[in-house]
Parts: structure tokens; C-alpha cells; sequence
């Protein structure tokens, strides 16, 4: 128990210090003499504690000083996939990233993700991101007849496809591909996630539909293996395995 | 109870999916690029590292080299591969860069026309090489090799 | 200001507004209105799992379940209600299934089931695995499956539309008991533009989640502001039985994340300062697997009496070190990571500090089985369905046994959305909208944007967090009628004081600062009717517990609370609670 | 990302590289002077230096290559990228550092 009451000490104590968030922020209304959609950097200096995350500290922007700081999120703690950003040059969700795993020493530079057109200084229109998922007809394609009770599928068959399960929609790995921020077109690791977790299990029956589509010019050979997606993602997804099964899926004709 | 076991049909792969040109593409790359690596490293070893390295390329050390058949394959098959895992490659690129339709089309015959340039022009060259170019005269011309001599 | 009409409006995309888009929208033209998008909805945040006698592991049948949750909900269940919610959970859970949802499985292919609180054999012989899960994501891959059946059927999302305002055809608290009301649409702020936007519907559900937020420590969401449960209120129909609050035992400590109760279902202990197992002291029975109120109160007990952790000892421990690592990376993967990322304790090796967390309404707004919303005691309104959390059927009673809302989600969501479509199905046309449908919601809205820059000294955020703090004060575990008076007149300068707030933002896109105002006006006035009926109910049953009334008066109070807000102020009422088999017993585990 | 920017930086420089390599060896058709002129070029230090590169951006680009093959080929190479990242600079650093004293011996030693 004393180890814990160490510990413990840690999670009470107020130890608290000042860090600097420079934002990009995006102007749509052209407020203040700026023109409509103006963007420009502005720094806030928070007082923050040592289980603060970068969302406390936005809140305590939005809340305290700037009220038009916009941003969405909404379960603080990782599994709504809301806020997304761009957080000294990495993408992560703002409520999973701890201030004082950043060097609060330097700024903390606090960007929109990038790829989709920003709407308002850390909100993006998401609407291009959804479509792809769309695209990948993402609902489970089961042929037969429908069984009274559940379908079977053992433990081996769910464990296939379970690391692509957990993903949360935020496009934290889309918008860190270095092939989506030049070519809007692709896909997108998450789509390709999606399409993965109905391709591999077992009880579906339109992977080869869902392949077809993914053998696209915007498709799946898009990937250039570059990992980004796989650091981004904040459930710890990984990603481009995902994408390499898909590949390989695609390749050998087997799944 | 009665669900019934779930042995569902993987469907085999039909006709549309194998014809993918992206897979293709990707496939070539990879298997181009494995066998590039063996002519490639060979071509550079034996051209910069064995002997006198790059200063002993001239036009007898060429002319050398392709008086023999294996030789004259190896750059061959190189010449091909490599153009096209390259223009496969700068493909692949301008399709990530180039969005304006038009721009990406004129870039891809470039390369298209490159390409074939190049393989045409590189196969004649390699093919058609005669080691002991002669001029008019019928006299060998200054730097062929010193076998030239022999065959006269 | 744009126009809208359809068959059937849902408000809300949670668990409840998907699971009854699914059905409305095969049946008639369907829009769902939802704030947030879909797969943001915070049913994606509950853990642990969903209750349904399947028998796949034990022996079990719905009729235990039916009374396992009416005594978890301490008597106040509306037992017709509970009824019908365990005998459909079984189909509710085979349907999710069939629509591809990946519940963990047993070695034979099916479901997997585990224990959790209050869940037994036999009538309270002994733990039973009852809850179906997919590892401790089950709400996430609830809300996953449900939305990727409304993308294959097409169903008709407006994301990021605030409804703020329910239009009926006429005063439901002038109309006499038996008169018709009949809903005629609602009014949504559109978030992107700044636009309002009618919306003429035969049928509404409201699907609208919870309102954790009128707490500091709570479970839920920065979103779940009780929308849905605000609106109803300001349309003049009652909230039921709002002061049933479940306080979760496993929060973690000061920060309220969730460490779902699967944590002790798969074996996890809480400890005090001494090391000891208290539960054992408090119900000696099923222990660490008591329903939630109990445990909450043990542990607020332990800690009050000095047998708390840490520098402050203010929380208690729990305690996973003697499971299999392996164990817990596959049944409880993502709160061990909430652990680690948020309080850096690694759950393997330290026990985990854990406090009471605010964490789901048992109240809401009332409905029948059919989930037609009642605008007194027997009449219903036509055409207005709840659904969810923010509706009161009343199947969780006085204490929510842990896996029941997801279940309630899918029940209740389903009945909602065939009752909603087939109503629709039977009417000509909706109620037409009065000209001036947008009045209140432009008007809200333009008050608020003239007090950027205007003379408003009050922040938005500084009452909140005093209302919160306020709230946990007095309204949390344990309160008394001195406790509740505290709270009520710091509510009321609370709402005196938000009546001079200003914000910040006068922009028209993606105002958020705005829509923060508008969402402190319903926490403020629900967390007024959380205290009036708390006030009221002198008596300690379930998550109402009164340190001056400590024991259970089936005599006077064995009767829901209806709260109706009217221009004096708020109205209290009672309503009989429904009793089919199960008389009231003490609750003992 | 970075070894990404690596490849495709390489594979394109190696890509005109060849076509200018190709353009010039075919002057072996046209003479053996014409050829000799050119490649005596190739002799000097600075086509030295950028023969060198070149050399360098192969080899690079083809252990990256075969880096890429592998991790989309086997699991374990794909969970272990970042150790094959380092294991390609290895190589190449060897590989250079055979190369490159032979080859600077060749192009300054003027032999
Ligand atoms: C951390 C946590 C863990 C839980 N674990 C479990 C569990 O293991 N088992 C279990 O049975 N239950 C659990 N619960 C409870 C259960 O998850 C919730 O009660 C349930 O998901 C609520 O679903 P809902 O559809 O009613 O609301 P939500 O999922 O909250 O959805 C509300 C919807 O309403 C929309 N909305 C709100 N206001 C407006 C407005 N003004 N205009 C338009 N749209 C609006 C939102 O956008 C959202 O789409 C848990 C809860 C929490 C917080
Ligand atoms: C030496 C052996 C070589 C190997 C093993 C190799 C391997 C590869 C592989 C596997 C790719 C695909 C990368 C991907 O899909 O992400 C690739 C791409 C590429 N290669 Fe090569 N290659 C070799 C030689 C060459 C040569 C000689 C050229 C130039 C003519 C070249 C030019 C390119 C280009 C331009 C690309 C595209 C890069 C991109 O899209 O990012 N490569 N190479
Ligand atoms: S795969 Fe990961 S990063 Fe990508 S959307 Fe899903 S959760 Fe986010
Ligand atoms: S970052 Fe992009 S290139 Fe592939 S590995 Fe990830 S999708
Ligand atoms: S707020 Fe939900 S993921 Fe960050």
C-alpha cells in the first residue's frame, strides 16, 4: 500500500504551472476587421495542474478568456472521437493528451487537423471523412438465412477483427496521411480500417464487395506505408496492419 | 437452437477484382523492385568497384562488356525494369500532386512517351551496338577496344 | 429561418435515437436531428455491458432479471415496465447481433455473458452472468453497429442541429385531463450556420441522453446538459422522479471517468485505507457486487469515517492486482488505459483510487410502455415519444442496475420508433406549425448574442462550475433537508445571477460559446427540480438517500415524483407506481 | 513519414538520373568519342561527387525498398518498422562506407 500512497500524493497535490498554447485559429464571420475566413496564430497562457490535458487547458481559454475559441468535443476522455487536432505538429485527441507530456517549458502549438477544410478555428467539416466511410459500406453483409438466435462465431473468428472494432470515427489517422493531405481522393486509413472490420469477420459475407471498392485508384494502393496513421491513432489501432491485411487480402485472393 | 453452423461460402475472387490496375501496379513495383536490386547492385559493383572503378568507364570498357550476349540481357532487362518501375513509380506520384485532370494527363503521357523513348532508344542502343564501329574508310575508329584488332 | 417536414423527427442520436431511426425510417419519412454527431453520442462511452436473461453461460430466464430490477430500483420500478423490458432484452440483444454487432464469445460461439451488480439467480441467491459485452466497449460498439445500420438504410441525419424548443398544438397544463394534445414539431439551431430551422413532424421522439453535467464529478459527457429533459419542462409537461440520481462507485477519483463495473464483475475488490474488503461489512452476500447506490454509500461512508486513501482520504481503492494481466487486457482493455493515461496508476501492479461518480438519471421525462410521453398521470400527448435516458418509463425505479439503460436504449428505442411511424402512419397531417414556431428559439437566441459586449457581468462558466460544486455538495450521496435548502437557494441566485451573464462570441458559424449559454439555462433549472424532489421525498430509497430520513417509507412515498414547471414556479405531484408481482420487500444482498 | 519522403525523394532523383544515364550511354551509337567525351565528364570530381550521390539514393531507396516489401509482406517486420528503419541507415551506412573511400580513390586519385 505505500506505493500507492505515494502515488497518491501525486494525484492530490496542486502542483500547478503556466503554459502557452498558440492556436491557429480561423476566422469564418470575419469579426474585428478580419476578412471571412482569416486565419492567424494567437497565444493564451493558462495555469494548469499536473492531471490537467490539453482540453482543460482549451476549456480554460474558452471559458476564462476567449469565449469564441471554438472546438468541438464532448466525453473528455477519449471515446466520443470529437477533438481531434493537430497538437505540436502530431495529431491526438485533446483530452488524452497530458499537458505535462508536452515540454510545457515551449509553446504548445495547437492546429486543426489537416485535409479537411476548416470550418472554424479548430473545427473541420468532417462531412469528406464520413463519406469515405460511407463509401466502404460499413454494416455487416450476411448471406443465408437469418438464424433464430445469434450467429456463431468463435473466439478465434472475433479476435480477427477486433483491433479495427475499437476505432472512434475522430480521423486523427485520415488527416496525418501524408498521401490524404495531397490527394483528398484516397480513402483514407479509416475508411480502410472500417472496411476491415466487416471484411475479416467471419459472419460477413460482402468482403469482396467491400475489396472491390477498395482496389480503387483512391483505394487501398494508395497507402504508402508511411505509419503516420498508426502513431496517430489514439485507440492505439494498428493501422497500417489493418491496411496490410486488406493489401494482402487483395493480393492472394484469400481472406 | 437451431442456428446453423456458420460455414459461409468465402466467395472466390471473381473476374473484376483481379483486374485491378492500382494492384497491379503495386505488385509490380514490388517484384520490379526485388529484381532490381540484384541488377542493379551487379551493374554498379561491376562498373564502380571492380578494376579501376568509374575511371575506367570509356567506350572500350562498354563495348567490352557488351560483346557478350549475358551482358547485353542484364542491361537490357535493367533498362526495362527500371523505366518502368520508375515511371510507375513518378505515376504514382503525380496522381497524389497533380489534381487538375488536365495537368495530370499531359504529365502521364510525358512520362508514357519518356518511357518508350527511353526503351526504345536504350534497346537499339544495346542491341545494335556494334563494338568496332568503323568509319567510312573501313579504318577503326580511334577508342574501340583493343580486340577489335584481332577480329580485322 | 428554413422549413421542415416529416413523418417522424428524432431528437437525439444516441443509442436511443439510432435504435428507433431503425424502425421509424423503414416505415415512414424520418429525420434525425442530433447535436452532436451520431457516433459521438456518449452511449459509445458505457462500458460494461447489456443485461439479457440469453442463458448462455448459466442458467437465467427473464423473469429473474424482472425481479432483480425492480428490486435494484428498490420497489419504485413500474413493474409492467420491467417486465416487458427483460423478456425483449433477449430478442434486443439477438438483433444487435444479427446486425453485426462483435460481442465477445464463448468457446461454443455465442455470446459471452458476465456477472454484474445486482444481478442474480433465483431471486438474490447468488450472482449470475447476465450481461452480454464486447470487452469493456460495449456502448461503443452498440453505438458503432446502430449507426452503420442508419448508414445502410439511408436514414436522414441532421448533425449538429440544436433542438431547443418543442412546438405543440396547445397548452398541455390548460387542457383538462382527457383533452387532446397533440405534438406539432420542433425548432433546432442549426450549429454551422447560426440558422433556425422549423421542423413540422406528426410524431417527435426525444432521445436526448442524460444531464450529468448539473454535477461536477460525473461520468457524462460536456454535452449531456439534460436538452431534452429542459425542453419538455419549458413546454409544460412534467419530469419524473428527477431526483433518483445514480452515483457509480468506480469514478476515478477527482476526475469521474468511469471505471465500468465490470472491473468487479471480473473480480476487482475495494478496499479502504486498511486494506480491508469493506463490502463484506455491507452486503455480505454478493460484496463488491451490490447494486450501485449501496456500494456508493459504502464507500462515501468508509471515507467519511477516516478510512479513506490518500493525502486527503478522500477516495477508496480499487483493486485488480490479484487478476491475470492477461486477464484484463482482454475483458477490461480500455478503463486499465483510462488508469494509466489519466491518474498514471498501473492497474497490473496498483490498485486503482477510486470515488463515487455522477452517472446516469433514473428520472426524465415520463412515458408508458409504448414510450408515448404523458403530460399528467394518464394522458398522453399524440405524437410525442421519449426514449432513453432522458425519458422515465419507469424500469430502473430508484436505482439503475448496472447494464439496463443499454438495454433500456434498445427496448424502449425500438418501441418509440415503430409507435412513432405508426402514429404517423394514422394521421393526415401534423398539427400546423403557428406562424411564429421560431419566436422563442430566435428570441433565445438573439437575447443571448446582444449580450456580447453589453453591460453582463456573469460568465456562462463561473455559474456552472458553482452550480456543479454546489450540487456535489449538497445534492450528491448523502443529503438532508438542511443540504437541499443550501442547494436551492444557491440554484435560485444562480439563475438571478444567469439572467445578467455575457458571452463572447457574436459570430454566426460554429458559435459555440452561445450554445454553452443556452444549455447552462436547462442545467440550471433541471438541478432545481433534482432539489425540489429531493426536498420532497423524505425518505431514503435507492440513489436518493436522506441522512435525516435514512429509511425507506413504503407508506407515504412509495409513489413517483412529478415535477411540472408552471409560471409560479415549480409544481409538485405524485404518481402511483405500477405493482404486477412483486410486493416491496427490505432490499438486502 | 520520414523514410517515405526518403524513398520517394530518391526514387525520383534515381528516375532522371536514368533517363539522362540512358541518354548519354546511347552516344556509344553515335561514336566512341562522342561517348568518351561525355563519360570523361563523369570522371571529373564533381560528377564524382555526384555519381556518389546517386550511388547513395540507391542504395537507400533499395533497402527501403525491400523494408517496405517486408513490413507489408509479414506482420512481425510491419509491428518492427521502426527498428527496420534503422536497420536500412545501418546498410546503407556500411554499404557507403565501403563504397564510398574506393570510389573517392578512384575519382581524385585520379589513377
Ligand atoms: C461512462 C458510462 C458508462 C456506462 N456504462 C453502461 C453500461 O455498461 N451498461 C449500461 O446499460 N449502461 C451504461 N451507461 C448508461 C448508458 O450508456 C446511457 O444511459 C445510455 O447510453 C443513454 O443513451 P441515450 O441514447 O439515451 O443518450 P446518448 O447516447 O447520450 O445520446 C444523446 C443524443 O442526444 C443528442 N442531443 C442531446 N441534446 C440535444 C439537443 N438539444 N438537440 C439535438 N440533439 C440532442 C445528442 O447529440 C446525442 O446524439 C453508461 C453511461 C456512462 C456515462
Ligand atoms: C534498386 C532496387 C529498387 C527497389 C528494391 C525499389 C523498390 C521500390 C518499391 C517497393 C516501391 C514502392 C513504394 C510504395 O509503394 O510505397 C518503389 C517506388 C518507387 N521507385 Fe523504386 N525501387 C528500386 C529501384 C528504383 C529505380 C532504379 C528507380 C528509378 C528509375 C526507382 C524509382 C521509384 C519511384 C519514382 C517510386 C515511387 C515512389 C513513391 O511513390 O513514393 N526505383 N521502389
Ligand atoms: S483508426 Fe484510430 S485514428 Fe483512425 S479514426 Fe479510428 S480511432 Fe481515429
Ligand atoms: S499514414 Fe497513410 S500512407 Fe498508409 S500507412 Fe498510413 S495510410
Ligand atoms: S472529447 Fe471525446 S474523444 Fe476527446
Amino acid at each position: 500500500m505505500t506505493a500507492t500512497a505515494e502515488k497518491t500524493e501525486e494525484v492530490g497535490a496542486v502542483e500547478s504551472f503556466t503554459v502557452t498554447l498558440k492556436i491557429l485559429r480561423h476566422d469564418p464571420d470575419g469579426l474585428d476587421g478580419r476578412e471571412p475566413g482569416a486565419e492567424y496564430w494567437e497565444e493564451f497562457q493558462v495555469e494548469a495542474h499536473a492531471t490537467d490535458r490539453v482540453l482543460d487547458a482549451l476549456h480554460a481559454i474558452k471559458w476564462e478568456q476567449d469565449g469564441t475559441l471554438a472546438f468541438r468535443r464532448s466525453c473528455a476522455h477519449g471515446v466520443c472521437g470529437s477533438d481531434a487536432m493537430r497538437i505540436n505538429a502530431r495529431n491526438r485527441l485533446a483530452c488524452k493528451t497530458l499537458l505535462k507530456d508536452l515540454n510545457p517549458a515551449r509553446p504548445i502549438t495547437v492546429e486543426p487537423i489537416k485535409g479537411l477544410p476548416v470550418e472554424k478555428d479548430l473545427i473541420v467539416d468532417m462531412e469528406p471523412f464520413f463519406a469515405s466511410y460511407r463509401d466502404i459500406m460499413p454494416f455487416l453483409m450476411p448471406s443465408g438465412p437469418t438464424p433464430e438466435r445469434e450467429r456463431l462465431q468463435s473466439p478465434e473468428d472475433r479476435e480477427r477483427f477486433d483491433d479495427t472494432t475499437k476505432c472512434i470515427l475522430c480521423a486523427a489517422c485520415t488527416t496525418s496521411c501524408p498521401v490524404f493531405w495531397t490527394d483528398g481522393q484516397y480513402f483514407g486509413p479509416q475508411a480502410i480500417v472500417g472496411a476491415h472490420r466487416f471484411i475479416f469477420d467471419s459472419r460477413d459475407d460482402g468482403e469482396w464487395d467491400r475489396l472491390e471498392i477498395l482496389n480503387d485508384q483512391a483505394g487501398v494502393w494508395k497507402c504508402r506505408t508511411a505509419f503516420n496513421c498508426t502513431e496517430a491513432c489514439p485507440r492505439g489501432i494498428e493501422v497500417t496492419k489493418a491496411i496490410s491485411e486488406v493489401k494482402r487480402a487483395l493480393t492472394s485472393g484469400e481472406v | 437452437m437451431t442456428a446453423p453452423e456458420l460455414t459461409a461460402p468465402r466467395r472466390p475472387m471473381n473476374r473484376r477484382t483481379v483486374g485491378g490496375a492500382e494492384r497491379w501496379s503495386w505488385i509490380f513495383q514490388r517484384v520490379s523492385g526485388v529484381v532490381l536490386i540484384v541488377l542493379i547492385f551487379t551493374h554498379l559493383f561491376v562498373n564502380l568497384l571492380t578494376g579501376d572503378g568509374v575511371s575506367q568507364i570509356d567506350f572500350a570498357f562498354v563495348a567490352g562488356k557488351w560483346a557478350s550476349p549475358l551482358w547485353q540481357w542484364w542491361d537490357f532487362v535493367m533498362l526495362v525494369l527500371a523505366m518502368m518501375h520508375g515511371t510507375n513509380g513518378m505515376r504514382m506520384l503525380v496522381n497524389d500532386y497533380a489534381t487538375r485532370p488536365f495537368v495530370r494527363a499531359m504529365l502521364h503521357w510525358a512520362l508514357r512517351i519518356s518511357m518508350i523513348v527511353i526503351i526504345v532508344l536504350g534497346s537499339l542502343v544495346i542491341w545494335t551496338f556494334d563494338p568496332c564501329p568503323t568509319d567510312a574508310a573501313g579504318e577503326l575508329l580511334e577508342g574501340v577496344p583493343s580486340f577489335c584488332e584481332s577480329v580485322l | 429561418m428554413t422549413n421542415h417536414e416529416f413523418d417522424v423527427v428524432i431528437v437525439g442520436a444516441g443509442g436511443a435515437g439510432m435504435r428507433a431511426a431503425l424502425e421509424s425510417s423503414q416505415r415512414a419519412k424520418t429525420a434525425v436531428l442530433t447535436k452532436l454527431y451520431p457516433t459521438r453520442s456518449h452511449t459509445g462511452a458505457a462500458q460494461g455491458g447489456m443485461a439479457a436473461a440469453l442463458a448462455n453461460v448459466e442458467d437465467d430466464n427473464a423473469e429473474w432479471h424482472t425481479f432483480d430490477t425492480v428490486k435494484g430500483g428498490d420497489y419504485l420500478v413500474d413493474q409492467d415496465a420491467a417486465e416487458i423490458l427483460c423478456k425483449e432484452a433477449i430478442d434486443a440483444v439477438l438483433d444487435l447481433e444479427k446486425m453485426g454487432l462483435p460481442f465477445n464469445r464463448t468457446t461454443a460461439g455465442k455470446v459471452d455473458q458476465r456477472r454484474f451488480g445486482g444481478h442474480t439467480r433465483n431471486h438474490g441467491e447468488a450472482a449470475v452472468r447476465r450481461a452480454c459485452y464486447a470487452a469493456d466497449r460495449t456502448g461503443h460498439m452498440i453505438l458503432q453497429t446502430l449507426y452503420q445500420q442508419c448508414i445502410k438504410q439511408e436514414v436522414e441525419f441532421f448533425n449538429e442541429f440544436y433542438v431547443l424548443d418543442l412546438i405543440l398544438d396547445s397548452d398541455p397544463q390548460a387542457a383538462a385531463d382527457g383533452d387532446e394534445v397533440a405534438v406539432a414539431g420542433v425548432v433546432a439551431y442549426q450549429l454551422s450556420t447560426g440558422e433556425v430551422h422549423t421542423f413540422r413532424a406528426k410524431s417527435v421522439i426525444f432521445a436526448t441522453g442524460g444531464a450529468g453535467k448539473v454535477f461536477k464529478t460525473t461520468s457524462n459527457a460536456h454535452t449531456l446538459t439534460g436538452d431534452g429533459m429542459g425542453i419538455a419542462l419549458r413546454a409544460g409537461l412534467p419530469l419524473e422522479d428527477m431526483e433518483f440520481f445514480q452515483f457509480h462507485p468506480t469514478g476515478l477519483a477527482g476526475l469521474g471517468i468511469l471505471l465500468s463495473e465490470a472491473a468487479r464483475g471480473e473480480g476487482g475488490i475495494l478496499r479502504n485505507s486498511e486494506g480491508e474488503r469493506f463490502m463484506e461489512r455491507y452486503a455480505p452476500t454478493i460484496k463488491d457486487l451490490a447494486p450501485r447506490d449501496m456500494v456508493a454509500r459504502a464507500m462515501a461512508n468508509e471515507v467519511r469515517e477516516g478510512r479513506g486513501c490518500g493525502p486527503h482520504k478522500d477516495y477508496v481503492l480499487l483493486d485488480l492486482t490479484h487478476l491475470e494481466p492477461a486477464h484484463i487486457d482482454e475483458k477490461l482493455p480500455d478503463i486499465t488505459e483510462f488508469a494509466r493515461t489519466y491518474l498514471g496508476v498501473e492497474p497490473y501492479t496498483e490498485p486503482v483510487p477510486v470515488f463515487p461518480t455522477a452517472h446516469y438519471a433514473m428520472g426524465g421525462i415520463p412515458t408508458n410502455v409504448n414510450a408515448e410521453v404523458l403530460r399528467n398521470n394518464t394522458d398522453v400527448v399524440k405524437g410525442l415519444y421519449a426514449a432513453g435516458e432522458c425519458a422515465c418509463v419507469s424500469v430502473h425505479g430508484a436505482n439503475r442496475l448496472g447494464t439496463n439503460s443499454l438495454l433500456d436504449i434498445n427496448v424502449f428505442g425500438r418501441r418509440a420508433g415503430i409507435a412513432a411511424a405508426e402514429y404517423a402512419n394514422s394521421v393526415d397531417a401534423a398539427p400546423e406549425l403557428p406562424a411564429d414556431a421560431d419566436a422563442t428559439v430566435a428570441g433565445l437566441v438573439a437575447s443571448l448574442r446582444e449580450t456580447v459586449g453589453g453591460d453582463g457581468t456573469e460568465r456562462v462558466a463561473q455559474i456552472r462550475k458553482e452550480l456543479q460544486e454546489t450540487m456535489d455538495m449538497n445534492v450528491q450521496v448523502f443529503r438532508t433537508a438542511e443540504s437541499l435548502a443550501e442547494a436551492a437557494g444557491a440554484v435560485k441566485g444562480l439563475r438571478e445571477r444567469f439572467a445578467s451573464i455575457a458571452i463572447h462570441d457574436r459570430g454566426q458559424r460554429f458559435n459555440t460559446d452561445l450554445l454553452e449559454a443556452v444549455e447552462l439555462g436547462f442545467l440550471l433549472e433541471l438541478a432545481e427540480v433534482v432539489i425540489a424532489g429531493a426536498d420532497g421525498r423524505k425518505e431514503s430509497r435507492g440513489g436518493h438517500y436522506r441522512e435525516d430520513f435514512p429509511t425507506r417509507d413504503d407508506e407515504n412515498y412509495m409513489q413517483h415524483t412529478m415535477a411540472y414547471a408552471t409560471p409560479e414556479g415549480l409544481r409538485m405531484d405524485w404518481k402511483p407506481v405500477v405493482v404486477t408481482k412483486y410486493q416491496p420487500m427490505e432490499r438486502k444482498y | 513519414m520520414w523514410m517515405w519522403v526518403v524513398h520517394r525523394a530518391t526514387g525520383v532523383a534515381i528516375f532522371f538520373f536514368l533517363l539522362v544515364h540512358v541518354l548519354d550511354t546511347s552516344l556509344v551509337r553515335v561514336s566512341p568519342e562522342a561517348y568518351n567525351e561525355v563519360i570523361g565528364a563523369y570522371k571529373t570530381p564533381i560528377y564524382g561527387l555526384i555519381e556518389a550521390g546517386l550511388v547513395a539514393a540507391i542504395v537507400l531507396h533499395a533497402f527501403n525498398g525491400l523494408r517496405i516489401i517486408a513490413v507489408d509482406r509479414w506482420t512481425w517486420a510491419l509491428r518492427r518498422q521502426r527498428m527496420l528503419v534503422w536497420i536500412v541507415w545501418g546498410i546503407f551506412a556500411v554499404l557507403m562506407a565501403g563504397f564510398l573511400p574506393r570510389h573517392l580513390m578512384h575519382v581524385f586519385g585520379g589513377a
